[in-house]
């Protein structure tokens, strides 16, 4: 085992040494997105001090930015649990370097899925109300529910395998940082004993944790679809939403491994492939997030219900139509032409295809939220629904708090986990003889 | 991290648990503080007392709930005949305007130039002697001070008039659209010197001509429940109501049909329908010659003059329709023909006519003659003649808004030319925004009332209340003001006023009153009991009852009331006098269909509409009813424009969104109202009177109507304007 | 238990507005500017709205309150229970277990629950104007139509104190006693001889959208024969 | 930095915690005045509002008046006439519910024949006034009462 760790040391070592030092390019980053996070306090602390009355809320546009926000993150968040699990039980080899950071993404960006409920609570000092006095027939309750079990499951499934990369790094620190490796990883010594419990610990949370990702977005979706409002009370909005949800998740994950791989200059271990890859799996994702979309939008248009198509007016011809259609065009049209064509699935394409379907679902998110809200079954007075400057700042909040924990991730664990790559050291015959995959590796 | 307790350690815990637990209780005392401070120490008793409304001429009895004291909420006062138990949006916010946060704490005369809202307060002595000289100096020459009120039957407006006419004052009157404008062309006919009322409740069919029924018709309140009682009422079928009017009203909106008539051409319609009648000989002739002297030369003048095909071709209203209507108004039970308040007087002798010939007077559903008044207004005094000359002082009681449409003369050029001009109001309203010296009175809620309701059932009323809650500010009785004055002022004006104060006014009402041996207090279940009068022939309180204690029965009641009538009135007084005549049918008219002039530029015909909540007479300072404006089409706060379709089709806007609305002479921002069925070529503009020096509320107002034109031509008719997108 | 209901005659309402106004006093309901109705924050528990009923071709003026549905699409909705349906059919709001997530609002097709968005403000000298018998509703919590509960509260304190049963004249809610066209009519529809019953089996009757599954015990009397 | 983050959390529970565990701030009234001296007086006798009114109310200084001719032995006469002249009633309320509370002294006092002691304690006893709420009273203090009881559990009967 010695020897094992020694050539480890220089052979990781670009994995490694990454979470080890802190450069003036992360100081520089960490200040201007810790300004950000500032300014987002300073403007949560003004909406408590005087109200919802603060944001561009109001009767019958009940909910805005922050429930969108809450829809988009809670998407994201599949990205990583599901894919690194799926994967992971299909025994896609090629997973293995991409795995951790997508698990980060899901554990970190749920934080901000929940957070941004509470920003939306007119009373987040009673918030503990839900647990105290719950209400099993809400939907928000179900929400609530699914999403703790979630956060559990996938901050659990992202330790597990985290736990060998730590004793690693146990063994090659000093200091506090030794110390807080040497908590973290509960004695992992890197017996037989040890590494059979872990595969087997980690094989069964990545069956439990998908079907309790496939819930949490059904469930997001029931938020809507339990109620009768029109264009929300949907039977497929369950599914509709756990597609989306997978697709805009895959999207975060291809942008989140394009700036990994150039900020750590990990270009030898996130390879074309897995853009290559991932972005099929984008495609097949864009095509499905488009089949639902034209179904839900075909059926409503076809029955021409009055309160129905009023919302679907307001959305595909109305005022909210340049939100729609930007939808169609980032979510569909622009990821389809990229990736349908292999010349085009580059590490660039892939990535300029994924920020246009990240754009494009939180657009799809507002355009299922607003218009509804917008357009009431009874006639009352309605308004245009412009986002005020403290909902924006909590925007731009939680992204740059995302990223800066994102970055604090990185600084702490390595977000390639080490041990698998030495397993698939072991598996690189099994690669080569992939017959999909194998000539893709050599054009790489 | 270090696990023993040093030193060190533990002044840094102790620190930071000494410095938590300071901060918790500061902050919780500072909460406890605020808590202290809203709990109210009073005991919160609770207490009713009867007031008087006084947003309108209809003067409803209201009754206020009291905490500590405090007036809380107002709703009608059930003894009341004319609320029973009722109480109008208006009449409900005046809790508001006596709360107001603008409210005049007191006298003050103006520091600021004209208009500008500045003020400087000044004790009463001062206020009350700065009038006094000034009106020692106009020395009684006629024509120098010009007193302007909103019309008032009470003991008050009395003394209001014969102190001004002691100091040689011309005095106006602002007149509400209340039954007694229609008084003398109803003298005219009938010879009877009381007010029509009309028994709209138990007609069967109602046509009427302009009369915003279900706005503020008469006496609103008891409008309004006459309305809903004509529509429903168990064991009738439903009545059924047309409206001929100009714009798509409310009224118009609610009626079973809407006639498109402008006001000016109504009367053709109604001679047209009396000529149906005649020719097609579906009215009782012989029942009618009795009352009736010119039925013949009438009849003659009718048939001949208003031929269905003239009268379609005058009115834009089919051949067809005029027939039919006519028909259904003599097939009709009890058919009953109305008109607006402010209707012309060609129009109401016609349509007086028209219930002549189908029947209605002295008849349920139909007109009636209001008992002549216990009260009769004293005249003691003339107007000084006008000699041209514009006053140098100008007096205004509770004029909110002198300039409104209702107004009469122009009072524009006056006001410039006035070097003292006095508002006697509570309120920052409009006289006050053009006032030099503020003499605010008490609120309604603070006052003693005796006051003649409008006339409504036909029966005699008088609404008295005491002042339910002492005077909040420094505000004065209007009596005990005028009495000051005229006392500084002396000669005649001092022998004018005879009362210290609006309490021995009223005082010496309720002894009037006592003395008369007829009629009582209000009195519960008022149509029981007046159906039991009706059967006794009279009223009469009980003979044991002194003068003092039916006084102090009547203010506790709220009013007095004599629900005795003479039945068939009308009719016996026409028989007496031989027969009335009607009045000649005007000769039709030839000019064109609209007097205004209508060109490229400004194609569209104005007009112009008072909504329901504005206050005419009171506050113009009260949210709640800013916040009624633009409904049902939720455009509060703001003048709204009431756009035909097609109107709206050429500019390209959708209810709610807003549009340019300009005239030759200015321009007004409004919100769209789109009604379908107006005449493309009309848009109706509502009347939100803006009083830019007002109170917070009343400020947000920046603009209304008269931006658009001068006062007169607004009063007189539609204005040409266009509307643009904005 | 009786189970309170609101009959609206149509033909008889004169859409004046003085319910709007009488239950705004009633329940300390703050006021609104121009700046404020515009960002559809103006406070009413009533209101009129325009509505093409059954066969009126325009739209009628419907004085709008929260319908207290016997199946309310709001109180499922309600993580903490802080809206319910009470046992005589009222749909009350708990202010103080009000979390204030808006979903009551959302889900309520009638558009009739209303959010603090702000601490409601009066001006100093209309302190004394709030009810007291009607809380004054923090920032952040949903508020809606109660029927005037307190009302009822009261009234049968009172019926008590006299020792007799709560009778249909004691309790009315505010709109319902100031209506001057006498169109409102309230009680107990599970009385079937009261008035409220008799008028609610009318063939004019009609509950907005009961399409919807709502089960409304505000009812409706159209216009017209 | 990390010491400092420690100061501000220990600060906080500290402040959260003692919040929660020591008393509400005291309320000192303006005549210290002895309940148990008055016993022989009823509670309504002062306080009049518990028979009819919701509210219990405070006496007004003419109702001491009616006993009191003059000042009192432990109050200075001057203060006394100063309450005597002002008219206003000057306690303060130690028993506070929070504003969405509805609670109808006439509904458990005159009709469901309430011990005033079930909610006021002790205060009929004291030789001081209070400082503080003489007893604790949450939700749950009424709950329990109404369960024993019998009454009304709906939400909306006691919440306004």
């Amino acid at each position: 085992m010695g020897d094992l760790h020694a050539s480890a040391h220089d052979e990781y070592e670009a994995i490694t040494q990454p979470v080890l030092t802190v450069g003036p390019l992360f100081n520089r980053w960490a200040l201007g997105l810790g300004a950000v996070v500032l300014w987002a306090i300073f403007a949560w602390a003004w909406q408590l001090t005087f109200g919802l009355g603060e944001t561009g809320l109001g009767r019958p546009i009940f909910w805005g930015l922050y429930i969108t926000n809450f829809v988009f993150f809670i998407g994201v968040s599949h990205a990583g649990t599901l894919i690194s699990a799926i994967l992971r039980i299909v025994d896609a080899e090629w997973r293995r370097p991409i795995t951790r950071m997508a698990e980060v993404i899901t554990v970190l960006v749920l934080f901000f899925g929940v957070g941004n409920v509470v920003l939306d609570l007119g009373r987040p000092d009673r918030a503990l109300n839900v647990i105290l006095h719950p209400h099993f027939r809400s939907p928000l309750l179900w929400d609530i529910m699914s999403i703790s079990v979630y956060l559990m499951a996938s901050s659990f499934y992202l330790y597990l395998p985290l736990i060998p990369d730590i004793a690693r790094l146990r063994d090659q620190t000093h200091g506090w940082r030794h110390r807080f490796y040497r908590r973290l990883s509960i004695g992992w010594t890197g017996t037989p004993k040890q590494w059979h419990r872990l595969e087997r610990m980690i094989g069964i949370m990545a069956i439990v944790v998908i079907p309790i990702a496939v819930s949490v977005h059904t469930v997001v979706s029931w938020v809507f679809a339990m109620t009768i409002q029109p264009m929300w009370h949907s039977t497929i909005f369950g599914p509709y939403f756990v597609v989306g949800a997978i697709f805009s998740g895959i999207a975060a994950i291809i942008i989140a491994m394009a700036i990994v791989r150039k900020v750590y200059r990990l270009e030898k271990y996130l390879l074309p492939i897995h853009f290559n890859n991932l972005g099929l799996l984008l495609l097949v994702m864009a095509c499905l997030w488009f089949y639902f979309t034209f179904a839900e939008h075909l059926t409503t248009w076809y029955g021409q219900q009055p309160h129905e198509v009023t919302v679907f007016n307001a959305r595909v011809f109305g005022p909210f139509a340049p939100f729609f259609w930007l939808m169609v065009v980032t979510c569909f049209v622009v990821p389809f032409g990229i990736l349908v064509n292999s010349r085009t699935r580059t590490v660039r394409w892939t990535v300029i295809a994924s920020i246009s379907v990240t754009i494009g679902m939180w657009i799809e998110r507002f355009t299922i939220v607003v218009p509804s809200l917008s357009n009431p079954r009874a006639p009352i007075h309605t308004f245009t629904y412009v986002p005020s400057w403290v909902e924006l700042s909590l925007m731009a909040g939680c992204f740059a708090a995302f990223a800066l924990l994102y970055m604090g991730f990185t600084k702490l664990f390595p977000v390639i986990a080490i041990w698998e790559l030495e397993q698939d050291a072991h598996a690189a015959a099994a690669v080569t003889a992939d017959p999909v995959l194998a000539p893709r590796v050599e054009e790489a | 991290m270090n696990d023993h307790l040093t030193r060190r350690n533990f002044l840094f815990y102790g620190g930071a648990a000494v410095a938590g637990v300071t901060l918790g209780q500061v902050a919780r005392r500072q909460i406890a503080w605020a808590d202290e401070r809203a709990a109210s120490r009073e005991s919160g008793e609770e207490r009713w007392a009867v007031s008087v409304c006084r947003e309108c001429a209809a003067s409803c009895g209201v009754q206020v709930r009291l905490i500590d004291g405090r007036p809380v909420k107002l709703e009608g006062n059930p003894l009341c005949p004319v609320s029973r138990g009722r109480l109008c949006a208006k009449g409900q916010a005046a809790v508001e305007a006596y709360y107001d946060p603008d409210r005049l704490t007191g006298p003050a005369k103006r520091i600021g130039p004209h208009g500008s809202g500045t003020w400087q307060r000044i004790s009463w002595e001062e206020a009350t002697s700065l009038l006094a000289a000034r009106l020692k100096s106009t020395a009684g020459r006629p024509g120098e001070v010009l007193a302007v009120a909103a019309e008032e039957t009470s003991p008050a407006a009395d003394v209001w008039q014969q102190v001004w006419r002691a100091a040689g004052a011309r005095v106006h009157s602002t007149t509400g659209a209340t039954a007694g404008r229609l008084r003398e062309r109803w003298a005219a006919l009938t010879g009877i010197a009381a007010d029509p009322s009309f028994d709209l409740e138990h007609a069967s069919y109602v046509l009427s001509f302009g009369a915003p029924v279900v706005e503020d018709w008469l006496s609103p309140l008891w409008t309004q429940r006459a309305f809903g009682r004509f529509r429903r009422s168990s064991g009738r079928p439903r009545g059924r109501l047309v409206q001929v009017e100009g714009r798509k009203s409310l009224t118009a909106r609610k009626a079973d049909e809407w006639i498109a008539v402008p006001a000016d051409r109504q009367v053709v319609l109604v001679y047209g329908i009396a000529a149906v009648l005649l020719r097609e000989n579906r009215i009782d002739r012989e029942a009618l010659r009795p009352y009736l002297r010119n039925l013949n030369d009438f009849e003659q003048a009718v048939t001949t003059r208003f031929t269905p095909d003239e009268v379609a071709a005058a009115t834009g209203v089919p051949v067809v329709t005029v027939l039919r209507l006519a028909r259904d108004l003599v097939s009709a039970e009890r058919p009953l023909v109305i008109m607006a308040a402010d209707a012309s007087r060609e129009l109401v002798d016609a349509a007086l006519a028209l219930d002549m010939l189908l029947g209605a007077f002295d008849r349920p559903g139909g007109i009636h003659a209001a008992t002549p008044p216990v009260f009769t207004p004293q005249t003691a005094g003339a107007d000084a003649p006008d000699t041209g000359a514009a006053p140098r002082v100008i007096v205004f009681r509770d004029s909110a808004e002198f300039r409104s449409l209702a107004t009469t003369p122009d009072l524009e050029p006056a006001l410039n030319t006035a070097d003292l001009v006095v508002s006697f109001s509570p309120f920052l309203d409009e006289a006050a925004s053009v006032a030099d010296l503020l003499l605010p009175t008490h609120t309604a809620l603070e006052s003693w009332h005796a006051v003649v309701p409008a006339t409504c059932v036909p029966g005699q009323m008088m609404a008295i209340a005491r002042p339910v809650t002492p005077p909040a500010l420094e505000t004065r009785d209007l009596i005990e003001i005028l009495k000051t004055v005229s006392d500084m002022v002396g000669g005649p004006m001092a022998a004018a006023c005879t009362w210290p104060s609006s309490e021995a006014l009223v005082g010496d009402q309720l002894a009037r009153l006592a003395a008369t041996h007829r009629g009582g207090p209000y009195t519960s279940i008022y149509e029981t009991e007046w159906m039991q009068q009706l059967e006794r022939g009279g009223w009469w309180t009980a003979a044991a009852a002194t003068e003092e204690g039916i006084g102090d029965a009547i203010a506790t009641a709220g009013g007095w009331a004599d629900p005795y009538f003479e039945a068939g009135q009308i009719r016996r007084r026409l028989a007496e006098l031989g027969g009335c005549s009607f009045p000649a049918p005007p000769v039709l008219p030839s000019a064109p269909l609209s007097p205004v002039i209508l060109d490229s530029l400004h194609p569209l015909q104005m007009e112009t509409f008072v909504p329901v909540g504005v206050n005419r007479l009171g506050s113009p300072n009260q949210p709640v009813l800013f916040e009624l404006l633009g409904q049902p089409e939720a455009r509060p706060w703001g003048p709204w424009v009431e756009l035909s379709p097609e109107t709206a089709r050429t500019v390209d806007v959708a209810t709610g969104e807003h549009v340019q609305v300009e005239s030759a002479s200015g321009a007004l921002e409004a919100s769209v109202v789109i009604v379908e069925g107006m005449p493309p070529g009309v848009v109706a503009l509502a009347f939100v009177p803006a009083v830019p020096t007002g109170g917070r509320w009343a400020r947000e107002i920046v603009r209304d109507v008269r931006s658009l034109a001068r006062e007169d031509a607004l009063r007189t008719g539609p204005v040409a304007v266009r509307i643009a997108r904005v | 238990m009786a189970r309170w209901g609101l009959v609206i005659d149509l033909d008889r309402c004169t859409a004046c507005q003085a319910c709007v106004v009488a239950c705004k006093h009633e329940n300390n309901v703050p006021f609104s500017t121009p700046a404020t109705a515009a960002a559809g924050r103006l406070m009413t528990w009533i209101q009129l709205v325009a509505v093409e009923t059954p066969s009126h071709g325009a739209p009628t003026a419907l004085p709008l309150m929260c319908q207290q549905c016997d199946r309310p699409p709001c109180t499922d909705v309600c993580p903490t229970s802080a809206t319910y349906l009470n046992p005589e059919g009222i749909v009350a709001q708990i202010y103080p277990r009000c979390i204030g997530c808006r979903y009551c609002t959302n889900a309520c097709p009638y558009a009739v629950k209303l959010f603090n968005w702000h601490t409601p403000e009066w001006p100093e000298s209309m302190a004394p104007l709030k009810n007291p018998d009607v809380s004054v509703r923090p920032k952040g919590v949903v508020e809606k139509c109660t029927f005037c509960h307190h009302r009822l509260m009261r009234a049968r304190e009172q019926a008590r104190a006299d020792g007799r049963e709560l009778s249909s004249e004691d309790y009315v809610p505010a709109c319902v006693q100031t209506c001057p066209a006498e169109a409102m009519v309230f009680g107990d529809l599970d009385d079937p001889n009261s008035e409220v019953a008799v008028l609610a089996a009318s063939s004019r009757a009609f509950r907005w959208m009961e399409e919807l599954g709502t089960r409304p015990k505000v009812v409706y009397l159209r216009e017209g024969e | 930095m990390r010491r400092a983050l420690l100061f501000t959390g220990v600060a906080c529970i500290a402040a959260i915690g003692s919040s929660l565990i020591l008393p509400a701030a005291p309320v000192t009234q303006v005549l210290a005045f002895n309940h148990a001296k008055h016993a022989a007086l009823t509670c309504a006798g002062c306080h009049a509002g518990i028979q009819t009114t919701q509210r219990a109310g405070f006496p007004s200084p003419a109702v001491c008046a009616k006993c009191h001719a003059t000042a009192p032995a432990s109050v200075a006469p001057a203060a006394w006439e100063q309450l005597q002249t002002s008219g206003v009633r000057f306690w303060k309320p130690v028993t506070r519910l929070p504003e969405h509370v509805m609670f109808s002294h006439r509904r458990h006092v005159a009709l469901a024949r309430l011990a005033c002691a079930s909610c006021h304690a002790d205060i009929g006893e004291r030789t001081a006034p209070p400082a503080r709420m003489p007893r604790r009273l949450v939700m749950n203090t009424c709950l329990a009462c109404h369960r024993a009881e019998g009454a009304s559990e709906d939400c909306a009967g006691c919440h306004r």
